[in-house]
């Protein structure tokens, strides 16, 4: 057992040391009745080739960029990850430590997630960002739950342009929690209606929930639900599912949005079906004490050095057990540390480019599309870089056509907008060039026939 | 030596990054939804970058640096070839919204691990979604409170025993329960939940074995009177790494249970995660499961989202999947008999680590320890506490074991070796810990002023939590450092 | 740029305090006649993911053991490498130093070259082991010039059966240096003549070399060949070119060797088209004093501390100059630092396991091959994992239809031994299963026809 | 904290290895050809191996960790993309022998990689199977004697300036030659070589820019001597970092020149090795150059082993594949452009340092340095010498410079920072060095002293000549040590 050192001699000689017979005495308070009483039905050991044969048979059978022209978005994204991200999560006094609780031998953790959350305020605009959330869905749940606490009030309005996941984990989040949540449909334009938002709020709401940009890769009017949520006392919540986009997009602090929360996958991560991500987390200072999740801090040691500590635990589970801020515990360090990196790299430079990159290819992209016969953009509104497609029959039909081209040309809305059969959500970023573009243009050309 | 902060070596116009030349025409959005330049933001070359983060890592401390007896942890050796699976780049280059017919190995491997932690747990029915254990917890929490609520009853307590995680009462909390204390002498006695359990009671929440590293000996008995009162079990699985191929909990009547895959099946820690905290549950919960559950059927695999009765969805997608396949690899690498080898070896350690140091350090609880034994710092001499003995751990090149928890023990010194840990390892802490223990008796101030071989020294926590400095802000920093 | 850190600003500055108006002038000592006056013509810098693309592009035109049955050896091994090996090495500490020229912050380096030297020693059962050479060939041409240069003689006999690239190098490296290269031939054994080898060894010889396998995977009888050089004061020189046989085969000193060189790549270090290998090179205390390359000793420092130097340097080129043993100044210390973690890894026990494995399946499918119509195995002598086939007509053919079924069957001979059109070597190692070595038997009984 | 030896680790049974059951009869040898026990083999699980070497690794001291200033070295940034690169299945797993057809993506590379270096040289002919750059003077100097020996020319002597690298004479010698020094003063003078040309000199081995970082300024008047006496001269291409874009040595009059890849071209230098050490020619030496070329034909890429002037082979099969494969890497990533900024911003470093020093420090030459300078110690105070100045260094938390080379200096240092450092960096380094020259005038003793802050202080090199312990062999160690 390549994992387990125990030689046959230092188990007789520990067994002796303890004064037990055998190791099965060991387990002399668990109950015979309690016993399983015959092994456990896995397979057999693997070594270590076999392993990873065995695995390298299974990874073959699932499609990616390098198998496929990929234009699939909604909240995951396949941007270029450098070399040297990987490189530096891979050092093992990273990703085999555990949380920080003991910050003389955690500086190297500690000091970059105080990066990270300086990073998140850098982009967001806001005044305080947690250590990371599992991710964007969950932070969002959080968020939602922190606007209620804050304003003691217990309506919520979820903008129906929200990614689907992100309201389906506030509503389970929320389920016992007598709260009423309220969806607040779009327009034409592919935004949330103001007119229906004007009509829900009012002072019994705790908050709104905006993405930014949303689902179908529109951006919202982040302003003018600010102005409309404030004047009722409501928190607006703006939520990200494409954080590039913040190297580009007005940061929602200066719209006026109150708590900003996102999923950071696109820094570094890598699309992994679906997980792990990172649930990044902002507010106003008005909010700190109310924050859940791990905050790290700067101190001082006892020499005057700087240095940092986890602080503000008393909001936390393991000091306030049944009335902490949250049950969450720990926090996705590594990959908070991995778009540490990647930001980084980028850079203020980096970023802004890399944005407007996926900007130019997704504008490209539609404007192809848009001109394909039977083809069409229904939502006016600007978008990043993805995209709505109504396509002349079911999206599922025209999409399993342009697969077999080697092309995963996007992803249909029905199943989440029944209403919505023929439309699918393109997804175009710097990994993109202009020739699968092109190819994608011409399999839905064929896939419409 | 120092490490400035990220923002405070960038120079203006570096970059530690390169695109392609754009090949389509530029675009530009209408300026007033486009953001001046981001103030502050890092702007650095590669090696810059290279080196800040090379440095920041010698400041740490991980299983591969050294001995990390974190108590409930299981902070055991992390396989370097678990690393090579997950990044493989069919699984690292999948992207959640593939068609299911071009994500079949992805779904096969997640159907597997589902039938293996059923089958190690005795709880059939396996959902993969929640993002670590406090995160399973939640959705063991619902499910239970959904289960109730199907049959038409509204109970509105959970019994939770003072040996629990903290993590316990914040998700009944979460789940609108009130938290109901239940007092254990050690393991939690049946009499004491018999006492307090009634019709308003949705559940009881344990951990076995519990936060002393006890098994709880009563436990079937335990299960039968919630039962019998309409409630269910909920059993924090953070320990199962004593049990593996010993005793499953399905087995002992327990219903719902959150698996630690970071502790039990090796996957790294990553400094505070990511983890995953797969549920099972048994077949009378398995309609509550969040969505999507992996299902086997004619046509192959696939998620099923078509789930009348489910608690809805915990996060994004389906799970922690890079953290799922590190521990298929491990489960896979053990094998049944590898994985009770685990167990039994885990156990060896930690009475045999108990076994050398009892006689110097206070023990609290005298029954036979699992994977893990709290000591307390009550025979520790010249007025030093557990926080000191943890600090010197630190200058003999150990991590400290879990301080001051469980809270039932004063001064609590929670020690988990893991089966990781060769004899000559643990011998080295028992001689650092005798020998810190003799310390205290002849120069206290060793401990008191420990740590000294760090790069800082003890930080005061009470100013970072009374002044809060949460983010850089382009100013200098709290004070002004000596080398 | 991402390698290069200098800012517009950064470059005035310290052309200012340089006092150079501009970075051109900094090349004024370079005559305007001595200038490139264009561009370099080389294509234009690739951003991280082109070149990624171009890379793997390239990378996927190679055929590996992911992608054909393999069966090749030949002095190049494929051996299974834990991925312990790999994490390890590409700690940056380790794979971005230098030669230890500071003591003081090198002793991650000097430490595991001093394991690398005993574990070397250990398995040749050598008195003393330098810190790595080029690789096999390049060792075995190092040792045959110590050879000449410790007896003073300048006569010396080649088995014909040693490795064809180690022949050729010793022959490059003696080119101009007054030595008579003898080549000894083989018997129907497979194993070097013992009756041409006494006939050849004179007082004249300063060393006989022979493979340990030899070329053709056959085991020399070293014992034989030591008693007939010591008897006339000439070394024997044991030439390893898989010294996985090692954990297997009696130690060469044990046999009487003098010196011992070989290949390192089967102990941990991928095959990667040829190279960077590793040449070991083993001797005995005798000869201490000519050893060529690095040497690590132990030592104390001011403090009485154990540590490791670089010693015994007035051997090298760096002292020495003309004088020095050896022209070879760097080793190859990151393969040996991999190779080292390999033994580590495998140990005692699996060392041993993972030989007899290879002995098992070489067998085996020697076995099988032997049985197949038109086949046969024309050398008699013991074998470890590889062994020579003789095939009904010219081997090239033969193997370019076991090739189409996506085997890679073996090595041609004909290219070293003209008088061997026909046959070709056959490797087999713990990584071909026996599902694979049926599949050859298949394809070379289709390949005949 | 201490780190035993792997051997005094071990304990008998462990292994951090599994194999696949074995599928076929086991098979055994006759008795006698058996081996018994490897006594003192180590016996280890992975992590104790893990442990071992990340501890051992934490020792060391690499251009990731800081500033990394060894003259003549080129300790430049290691592209992490490049280790990803060599690590491509395609590239790793691709056997030496694997058929040509199979093999076109590693010869295309190859093939590209040598016409790339072609173009940066000015020499039209290269082989890339030299291993490292004393190994390339090895091919070059074989092949400089074969084209005599060609000709019926038997010269038996080599020219070598007293700023040349060891290896040059050792080469040389090698090959047959007599070495005859020529003194330069900072650069070599035309008349110098004019002097002691004559018809039995074989061949000039120069460097250039020179060990000083100075460019040889009368090189092509130098090279015209040589050749019109019948000889040939041999570059050794160290310094190319200094040249890139800039000087093409071919065009200057060289005939034949290595490179090291690991310098020039970003590769890793990994502890000492595996480097490259390419070299190139002019089209008069091709036919010499070592077996096998690659060769582009109507058919494809090709290894050509039918060149019947060959020099021969110098080592097994083609080169430090995996290092060529990273030197291309690094040669796509920066283009003609960046290439020729590299040298620039190599260059300008390196004379910023000597601006920011040469007020403080003894400047022996002073024509302007090209991508490196030396100084001397002649100036330090207190007594202290060059190896006090270079173990303080590390004290500050660099590595130090090359020391004591070129010999024509005494007490050199020999400072290279190429132009992977920032401003930022390289001004940190001048401090340290203008405050160490303070401390030599204040308190020496923290010169002599130094390293304080290393896991090891000054180590008994002498010691270890004279009692020479190269292998661990079971009994304790030299000395026992103190924490």
């Amino acid at each position: 057992m390549r994992y387990i050192p125990h030689t046959e001699e230092d188990v007789r000689h520990m067994l002796a040391a303890i004064g037990a017979g055998s190791v099965e005495e060991l387990f002399c308070e668990i109950p015979s009745a309690a016993r399983l009483k015959r092994p456990l039905q896995l397979p057999a050991a693997r070594s270590e080739s076999e392993l990873l044969a065995e695995l390298a048979e299974l990874a073959l059978r699932n499609a990616t960029a390098e198998t496929h022209r990929m234009f699939l978005g909604g909240g995951a994204y396949n941007h270029f990850i450098p070399a040297a991200v990987d490189h530096l999560i891979s050092r093992s006094e990273f990703y085999t430590a555990y949380t920080p609780y003991q910050p003389e031998i955690s500086q190297g953790t500690l000091q970059a997630i105080f990066e990270f959350q300086t990073l998140i305020c850098q982009l967001t605009g806001m005044d305080v960002a947690n250590a990371s959330m599992y991710d964007g869905a969950s932070a969002c749940a959080e968020a939602v739950l922190m606007a209620a606490r804050a304003t003691k009030r217990a309506r919520v309005l979820l903008a129906r342009s929200l990614h689907p996941d992100y309201r389906a984990t506030v509503a389970t989040y929320c389920r016992y929690l007598d709260l009423e949540l309220v969806e607040i449909d779009f327009d034409a334009s592919g935004r949330t209606d103001p007119d229906r938002l004007q009509a829900e709020l009012d002072e019994r709401c705790a908050a709104l929930v905006l993405g930014y940009p949303n689902f179908f890769g529109v951006i919202e009017d982040l302003g003018t639900a600010a102005r409309l949520a404030s004047g009722h006392g409501a928190r607006l919540i703006a939520a990200v599912q494409e954080p590039l986009a913040l190297g580009l997009l007005k940061p929602p602090a200066e719209l006026g949005a109150d708590i900003v929360v996102g999923e950071g996958q696109s820094f570094g991560l890598p699309l992994a079906f679906g997980g792990p991500y990172l649930g990044f987390f902002a507010a106003r200072s008005q909010d700190l004490r109310n924050l859940p999740g791990r905050l790290v801090g700067e101190t001082l040691d006892v020499n005057g050095r700087r240095g940092f500590v986890l602080t503000l635990a008393t909001r936390e589970q393991h000091i306030r057990r049944e009335k902490a801020t949250s049950n969450i515990c720990s926090n996705q360090g590594l990959c908070a540390l991995a778009a540490t990196i990647y930001l980084a790299l980028l850079g203020r430079r980096g970023l802004r480019e890399t944005a407007e990159h996926n900007l130019a290819k997704a504008a490209y992209a539609r404007k192809q599309i848009a001109a394909l016969s039977g083809f069409t953009i229904p939502f006016s509104g600007e978008v990043f870089n993805e995209f709505v497609v109504e396509g002349p029959k079911k999206a599922a039909d025209v999409l399993r056509r342009v697969q077999e081209q080697g092309i995963l040309g996007g992803i249909p809305l029905v199943r989440w907008y029944p209403d919505m059969p023929q439309r699918f959500l393109v997804c175009v970023t710097e990994q993109n060039r202009r020739d699968d573009i092109d190819a994608l243009c011409a399999a839905l050309a064929g896939g419409a026939l | 030596l120092n490490e400035k902060l990220l923002f405070e070596h960038s120079d203006k116009g570096r970059k530690g990054y390169s695109l392609p030349a754009l090949d389509v025409p530029a675009a530009q959005l209408p300026a007033e939804l486009v953001r001046t330049d981001i103030r502050g933001f890092p702007e650095l070359s590669e090696l810059d970058v290279v080196r800040h983060f090379t440095r920041l890592s010698t400041w740490n401390y991980g299983v591969d640096s050294g001995f990390y007896p974190l108590g409930s942890c299981t902070m055991k050796y992390n396989p370097k070839v678990n690393e090579v699976a997950c990044r493989l780049p069919g699984f690292a280059g999948l992207h959640p919204h593939a068609p299911e017919d071009l994500s079949q190995g992805a779904l096969e491997l997640m159907y597997q691990l589902q039938q293996d932690l059923a089958e190690t747990s005795g709880l059939p029915a396996v959902t993969l979604q929640p993002g670590a254990g406090a995160h399973g917890e939640l959705a063991g929490m619902l499910m239970i409170r959904a289960w109730h609520e199907a049959r038409g009853s509204r109970r509105g307590k959970v019994l939770i025993p003072d040996t629990a995680h903290g993590t316990n009462p914040a998700t009944a909390a979460l789940c609108g329960y009130q938290v109901i204390p239940v007092s254990s002498e050690g393991v939690l006695r049946a009499a004491a939940v018999a006492e307090l359990m009634d019709e308003d009671v949705a559940a009881l929440m344990i951990t076995n074995p519990n936060t002393l590293g006890l098994f709880e000996s009563e436990i079937t008995e335990i299960c039968r009177i919630v039962h019998e009162r309409g409630g269910l079990v909920y059993c924090d699985g953070a320990n199962l790494n004593a049990l593996m191929g010993i005793s499953r909990p399905g087995d002992l009547g327990i219903d719902v249970m959150h698996f630690n895959l970071h502790k039990t099946f090796a996957t790294p820690h990553g400094g505070g995660g990511p983890g995953a905290g797969p549920v099972g549950v048994t077949a009378e919960l398995a309609p509550f499961l969040p969505v999507p559950v992996v299902v086997r059927d004619e046509e192959g695999i696939r998620l099923d989202f078509e789930r009348p009765q489910s608690i809805g969805t915990l996060k994004g997608f389906y799970g922690h999947f890079g953290v799922l396949v590190r521990a298929f690899a491990y489960i896979r690498s053990l094998g049944p008999d590898g994985l009770r080898k685990a167990t039994e070896m885990a156990v060896l350690n930690a009475n045999y680590l108990r076994a050398r140091l009892e006689e110097t350090y206070h023990l609290p609880y005298k029954a036979r320890s699992l994977h893990e034994v709290v000591f307390s710092d009550r025979k520790l001499a010249g007025g030093c506490r557990t926080l000191d003995l943890a600090k010197r751990l630190i200058d003999y090149g150990f991590h400290p074991p879990t301080i001051y928890f469980p809270l039932v023990v004063a001064g609590a010194i929670m020690i988990e070796p893991t089966e990781s840990e060769s004899l000559e390892s643990i011998d080295e802490f028992c001689e650092a810990m005798l020998a810190i223990a003799r310390e205290a008796e002849t120069q206290p101030e060793l401990l008191k002023e420990a740590p000294r071989r760090t790069r800082v020294g003890r930080l005061d926590e009470t100013r970072a939590a009374r002044r809060p400095r949460l983010r850089w802000d382009g100013g200098g920093q709290v004070g002004e450092g000596q080398e």
